[in-house]
């Protein structure tokens, strides 16, 4: 008798567990690869906050494919192409993930795109600006984030302009990042130069992770250049600038777009980081959008502040984008047809960072650029 | 070896004016040594009287600040040491240098590195000439194994047997190598009396046996004079004395350089 | 030539901090040949626990303690700390793992350094923390035309100051002697009477908090510190301990000078991007023609 | 069967024989089973595998203490890379190529510094490892591609088959480290094996029994080189991309934990090794920042209780087999 009785209610729960799983839609998943360990944790912890937020704010609107809940998975990548090779087998092996989030930094999203490529699964970078990452003739590889070589051309056309600079300095930190935005910088500036405009005096690379760079800032201050540009990343940045004016160097600083935060303000002070210049696509603080208005709120209630660098910005954009074009093409599954609508129906949606809209070659269209500098508060913003 | 065999007998080893110094030490000072096939020799004297740095000399670990050895009228000076082994010289050391982790089988077989000819292409392919080298490798290295009375342990560490054992492995070892000449650094040394008797017939049989020349660093008084034929005292790097055992025995200036200075 | 002198003391400190650091490596290599990669992690931990005093309360004991008090009592807290990791790491560690020989140590000083550089950014965030910055007033100096910085000379001096301590600390106390004489060989020393599990909390205490004072002066100077600095401080201080002999303390403090004057010839005058590699190949150089280190001992292999 | 017993070394053998055969059956069997993410997990364990075995030769088998063995991983990575995507030449014709270029490479290198010892050749390994990654960041003559390291390495082809798939890298990694594995043993067990071990134990013992220890060593460190490199080159292939973030310091401290953990000379100790280090990242993949807190505490505990490594090199191991013959005839 006890057994017969135990077997009913058995058959009640799981017809029970059946049912609630019926009415409720399946969530629709959106794999997203962030270095959430290694030198880069930073920007990784970041990218999956910001990617949590967009998912949050879609599913308080409904969600999409009337009514179905975006979720994102997690996975790490370490900032390493071997983990990040893994990371994109994991998520591309899991049949109802729609498309992924992946990656930051050029040479560990190229392992994991090739893998993407291979599954016909979009994958879209938040973090990975080489110019060559488009080059290659994928078709399921686009990006939220801009190139080097946009934010060189216009570093080659606004700034030696504006400060009337005839001898120009390039520093950069020989990371994939850094010195891809060193070179694009110099060969936009290859005209300027033949024709006896200006100048490239000093063109070196320092090492990351190291801190005293008096060495290099004295064989630079010897070069007397009058502009000093700085490709790499804002932890050296902060520590390149303090040791400069340290040593007599007065000629101005331009970082490049990851040179210049709250962290780079902390770190070198106040009085060193005021009048620092960077060239950068819109920061979060600056972002005129109201879907930036609102995403930057939802961000600073849960997190406490907003992310101090664009790329988990990206990240969030790209979650948008993604649910936006599965929403439009009504096909979760077929990675093929959500590549070809990214790429051709997809022109000025609005979204965080601005109008989004890709290029035949993945990549992002109209991000505009400006000149930021640091104010005598300490706040980054729009030089005029 | 009477006096007269010995004149007209191959000498196997000769230094002329031998000399090597370590910084400002002279550890050995000009020396003339000759070794006569088939003869027992022995170079004796008080502690660092240079008698091991002959050795070394002598075997290429160190190389001489002037003067030249010969072996089988061959000049060897400064060979490297893997060299003078091929050539037909086997050493021991003062302090026995075995291969500690390996078994008795592998610490002889290593002594018949010299011998083999397979490479790499023999290691991988295993063609017939490198099955039957082994095979002849192993069955050489058992039968010096027995010789030495330690065929029973062939697997046993090195480390694991005891001392006096370990002396008899590392002359196996370097009978292995199928010398001419072999060098003894100190054999006795921590030996017991009984063992002492048996390594001196052990040495007897095999200089006989296998028609060898022997070179010998000894302390014990009664192992030098029981089986050398030839005996060369030194002190202080220099050869003070040479000849045969009851000569120099009662040689005043070997007296003298052991006892240290009479009134 | 101006430019030179100016680059030479650029180089000379940097070499003080890397050769600060090689003393702490030095010590416990030299006593037990042991690869101490830990000890780089030390450091930065110092580094991290100098920060948190001196931010704790926005600056609580700089404001109370005045500057040079509240200095000394985070550096004298971040050295003690380190004191005690420093034991506990090598009681946890190390002491079992003596009788196998030094290759494992190795091992276990590897995972040892991954333990505490993830411990660091656990604790204290991956984020880069900056000391406070108005703390130290930097007031540059043009003297002769040279343009120094006032904490450039003080660094020397600190440096300088704390070789010649522990040059003396080790040369000429009684201490010292048995660290030197357990170096040279540990069972002779027992037999001296000197204790080995004394001689390793000694050199345990004494390394790591030195290597934490060091932290501080680096955090005081660049200001930035992040977790994984203790990996590359790590790795140049053991090449300066090679470079200038292993177990010869005195070689590690010059080896160290001399690896950051390196550094800066090859930065100034070859490239920058390059200085490494002109490093270690000068490094190789060195080693080919004197094995044993610039400083370090012909010692004849006892054959 | 009452009474029947086999003679122990025979049923030694053939035990190990049904070992290696349940080996050889999971393998085959396992792509079958286990997605696409498991089989890529099973291929980086076997670069892994590869990596340990080559720098077992150098620091299992002769005992040098190499800690820039990610340096020669790194010159077989971009020989294929380059010649690839420059000349076209397929990734298979590649394999043994890389493996000369890592091998010429280590000759090249260590020549001028193998008579050094202990900690000082540590040093000089480490220096020459570091050399290699910067020299690769630098991008001499625009061969490495700088940071941005090399892209669009072709897809094995045998024939007609192409092996891109996961299943693909799977054989082919797997079939080359049984092809290592099986060449290993026989080294050990060969002149060059034992001339080996004898310059670990003891370099002065091993000249005076007529070792060419300079000669050997530079062996050692040739084959071990050529190996990495192999696996240098199944790694780019995987990756159809190679940067020089792959090829750190901590790289090279991997393979040497692999080996020791594993056990010194000890080909089944690596593969241990080799599984511990690659594989439990993945395991406690989610545990984030925790995971490698964790991997340092199973390092310092691997070595307190397992020094000589998980599974020794068995010396003497006929001991046993002898022990048994001395206590009296197997009966019946």
């Amino acid at each position: 008798m006890k057994r017969t009785v135990a077997l009913a209610g058995a058959l009640l729960l799981v017809c029970a567990l059946a049912a609630f799983a019926a009415d409720t839609k399946p969530p629709v998943l959106i794999g997203l690869q962030a270095p959430i360990t290694g030198p880069w944790a930073y920007e990784g912890q970041m990218a999956r906050q910001a990617t949590q937020i967009a998912a949050d704010l879609i599913n308080q609107k409904g969600g999409i494919l009337g009514g179905r809940q975006v979720q994102i998975v997690l996975e790490d990548d370490a900032g390493q192409p071997q983990t990040s090779a893994l990371a994109a087998t994991k998520i591309g092996g899991q049949k109802n993930i729609v498309a992924a989030v992946s990656t930051y930094g050029s040479s560990v999203t190229e392992p994991a795109s090739n893998i993407y490529e291979k599954r016909r699964m979009v994958n879209i970078a938040y973090g990975a600006t080489a110019v060559r990452l488009t080059e290659r003739g994928s078709k399921y590889f686009f990006r939220t984030c801009s190139r080097d070589d946009s934010q060189a051309e216009f570093f080659a056309k606004a700034v030696p302009l504006k400060f009337g600079a005839k001898r120009i300095a390039i520093m950069h930190d020989n990371t994939a990042f850094g010195k891809g935005l060193a070179e694009n910088t110099r060969d936009a500036l290859k005209g300027m130069v033949d024709s006896g405009k200006l100048q490239i005096v000093y063109y070196d690379a320092i090492t990351p992770g190291e801190k005293d760079f008096h060495v290099p800032l004295t064989k630079m201050r010897e070069t007397k250049p009058d502009l000093w540009y700085y490709t790499g990343y804002y932890a050296e940045a902060a520590l390149l600038v303090t040791q400069a004016r340290e040593i007599g160097i007065t000629c101005p600083f331009v970082g490049g777009n990851a040179a210049i935060n709250a962290e780079f303000v902390k770190i070198a002070g106040l009085p060193v980081a005021k009048g620092c210049f960077m060239t950068n696509e819109p920061l979060p603080a600056d972002l005129p959008t109201p879907e930036a208005r609102e995403f930057l709120k939802a961000y600073k209630d849960k997190f406490g502040d907003i992310p101090s660098s664009p790329w988990p910005v990206y990240a969030a954009d790209a979650v948008n984008i993604i649910a936006y074009a599965v929403d439009k093409t009504g096909s979760p599954t077929d990675g093929t047809a959500l590549a070809e609508y990214l790429r051709s129906k997809v022109n000025g949606v609005p979204g965080i960072t601005g109008k989004i809209g890709f290029t035949d070659k993945g990549d992002r269209e109209g991000v505009p650029l400006f000149l930021y500098v640091v104010d005598d508060q300490g706040n980054i913003v729009i030089s005029r | 070896m009477t006096a007269a065999a010995r004149k007209d007998a191959e000498i196997v080893l000769e230094t002329v004016r031998l000399t090597k110094a370590f910084g400002g030490l002279t550890a050995v000072d000009a020396l003339d040594l000759r070794v006569h096939r088939g003869e027992i020799s022995s170079l004796i004297g008080p502690n660092g009287a240079g008698k091991t740095t002959v050795f070394n000399v002598v075997t290429g670990i160190y190389r001489p600040e002037r003067g030249s050895v010969f072996f089988q009228g061959e000049n060897i000076t400064g060979r490297k040491p893997h060299r003078i082994v091929e050539r037909g010289i086997a050493r021991t050391f003062q302090n026995i240098r075995l291969f500690p982790n390996l078994t008795c089988l592998e610490n002889v077989m290593a002594g018949r590195h010299a011998r083999m000819r397979s490479g790499l292409a023999g290691a991988l392919f295993h063609p017939r000439t490198q099955v039957v080298e082994e095979r002849e490798t192993r069955r050489a290295a058992e039968e010096r194994l027995a010789q030495v009375g330690l065929g029973e342990s062939r697997n046993e560490l090195a480390r694991n047997i005891a001392y006096g054992r370990q002396r008899m492995l590392e002359i196996a070892r370097a009978l292995a190598t199928s010398p001419r000449l072999i060098v003894l650094d100190e054999p006795s040394s921590g030996l017991n009396p009984r063992e002492t008797e048996d390594l001196m017939v052990f040495i007897r049989k095999i200089i006989r046996d296998e028609r060898l020349t022997i070179l010998l660093i000894e302390h014990d008084m009664n192992v030098v004079m029981g089986i050398s034929d030839w005996v060369t005292v030194t002190d202080g790097g220099r050869k003070i004395a040479e000849g045969h055992p009851r000569q120099i025995y009662h040689d005043p200036r070997v007296i003298e350089a052991y006892l240290g200075g009479g009134t | 030539m101006r430019v030179f002198f100016e680059q030479l003391i650029n180089g000379l400190t940097i070499g003080s901090f890397y050769g600060l650091i090689a003393l702490g490596y030095s010590m416990v290599y030299g006593v037990l040949k042991l690869i101490n990669f830990a000890h780089g992690d030390f450091f930065a931990l110092g580094s991290y626990l100098g920060y948190t005093m001196l931010v704790f309360g926005s600056g609580f004991l700089t404001t109370h303690l005045g500057l040079w008090g509240g200095l000394a009592v985070a550096v004298i807290v971040a050295a003690l700390c380190l004191a005690l990791v420093g034991v506990v790491v090598e009681r946890v560690a190390y002491r079992p793992i003596y009788p196998a020989g030094r290759l494992p140590a190795v091992v276990s000083a590897l995972g040892a350094s991954i333990i505490l550089q993830n411990l660091i950014m656990i604790i204290w965030g991956p984020r880069y923390q900056a000391y406070p910055a108005q703390l130290i007033p930097n007031f540059p100096i043009h003297a002769g035309g040279l343009n120094l910085t006032g904490l450039q000379l003080l660094i020397l001096c600190v440096s300088f100051a704390l070789m010649a301590v522990l040059y003396f600390v080790i040369q000429k106390t009684t201490w010292g002697a048995a660290v030197r004489a357990t170096a040279l060989d540990r069972d002779t020393a027992a037999l001296m009477g000197i204790n080995f599990k004394k001689v390793i909390r000694f050199i345990f205490t004494l390394g790591p908090a030195l290597g934490a004072l060091t932290g501080v002066m680096v955090g005081m100077y660049y200001r930035q510190i992040s977790f994984t600095m203790g990996w590359n401080y790590g790795l140049k201080a053991f090449t300066a301990t090679i470079l200038g002999g292993i177990g010869n303390l005195p070689g590690a403090m010059f080896g160290g000078l001399i690896l950051g004057v390196l550094e800066m010839l090859g930065s100034a005058y070859v490239s920058t991007a390059w200085k490494d590699v002109f490093v270690f190949l000068i490094l190789i150089l060195v080693l080919i023609f004197r094995p044993n280190g610039l400083f370090g001992e012909k010692i004849a292999e006892k054959v | 069967m009452p009474g029947h017993c086999v003679p122990p070394h025979l049923a030694a053998s053939r035990q190990k024989a049904a070992g290696l055969l349940l080996v050889f059956a999971a393998l085959v069997v396992f792509p079958f089973f286990a997605g696409d993410y498991l089989v890529d997990v099973a291929f980086f364990f076997g670069i892994y595998v590869l990596l340990g075995l080559s720098l077992n030769i150098v620091l299992g088998e002769v005992g040098l203490y190499d800690l820039g063995h990610a340096g020669f991983y790194a010159i077989g990575a971009y020989t294929t890379a380059v010649l690839n995507t420059r000349f076209g030449i397929p990734v298979l014709v590649l394999l043994p190529v890389s493996a000369l270029a890592a091998g010429l490479f280590a000759f090249l290198v260590t020549s001028p510094i193998i008579h050094l010892r202990g900690d000082y050749l540590c040093i000089v390994t480490i220096g020459m490892g570091e050399i290699v990654r910067l020299a690769l960041i630098n991008n001499p003559l625009g061969l490495t591609g700088g940071p941005n390291g090399v892209y669009g390495i072709d897809s094995p082809t045998l024939g007609f088959l192409r092996l891109d798939s996961s299943a693909g890298s799977y054989a082919l990694i797997w079939v080359v480290v049984g092809l290592a594995v099986f060449a290993l043993f026989r080294l050990q067990r060969s002149r060059i094996g034992r001339a080996w071990n004898c310059i670990r134990e003891d370099e002065i013992a091993a000249q005076a029994t007529g070792i060419n220890v300079r000669a050997y060593k530079l062996l050692a460190f040739v084959l071990g080189a050529a190996l990495a490199g192999v696996a240098g080159n199944l790694y780019a292939v995987k990756l159809m991309v190679v940067s020089p973030e792959s090829f750190t310091f901590w790289e090279s401290c991997l393979m040497f934990s692999i080996v020791l953990i594993g056990g010194m000379g000890s080909v089944p100790g690596v593969i241990i090794g080799a599984a511990a280090i690659s594989l439990f990242p993945e395991i406690f993949r989610s545990f984030a920042s925790y995971r490698l807190v964790v991997f340092g505490v199973v390092m310092i505990l691997m070595m307190m209780f397992r020094p000589g490594g998980v599974w020794p090199r068995r010396r003497g191991g006929t001991e046993s087999r002898d022990l048994l013959l001395r206590l009296g005839r197997p009966r019946g």
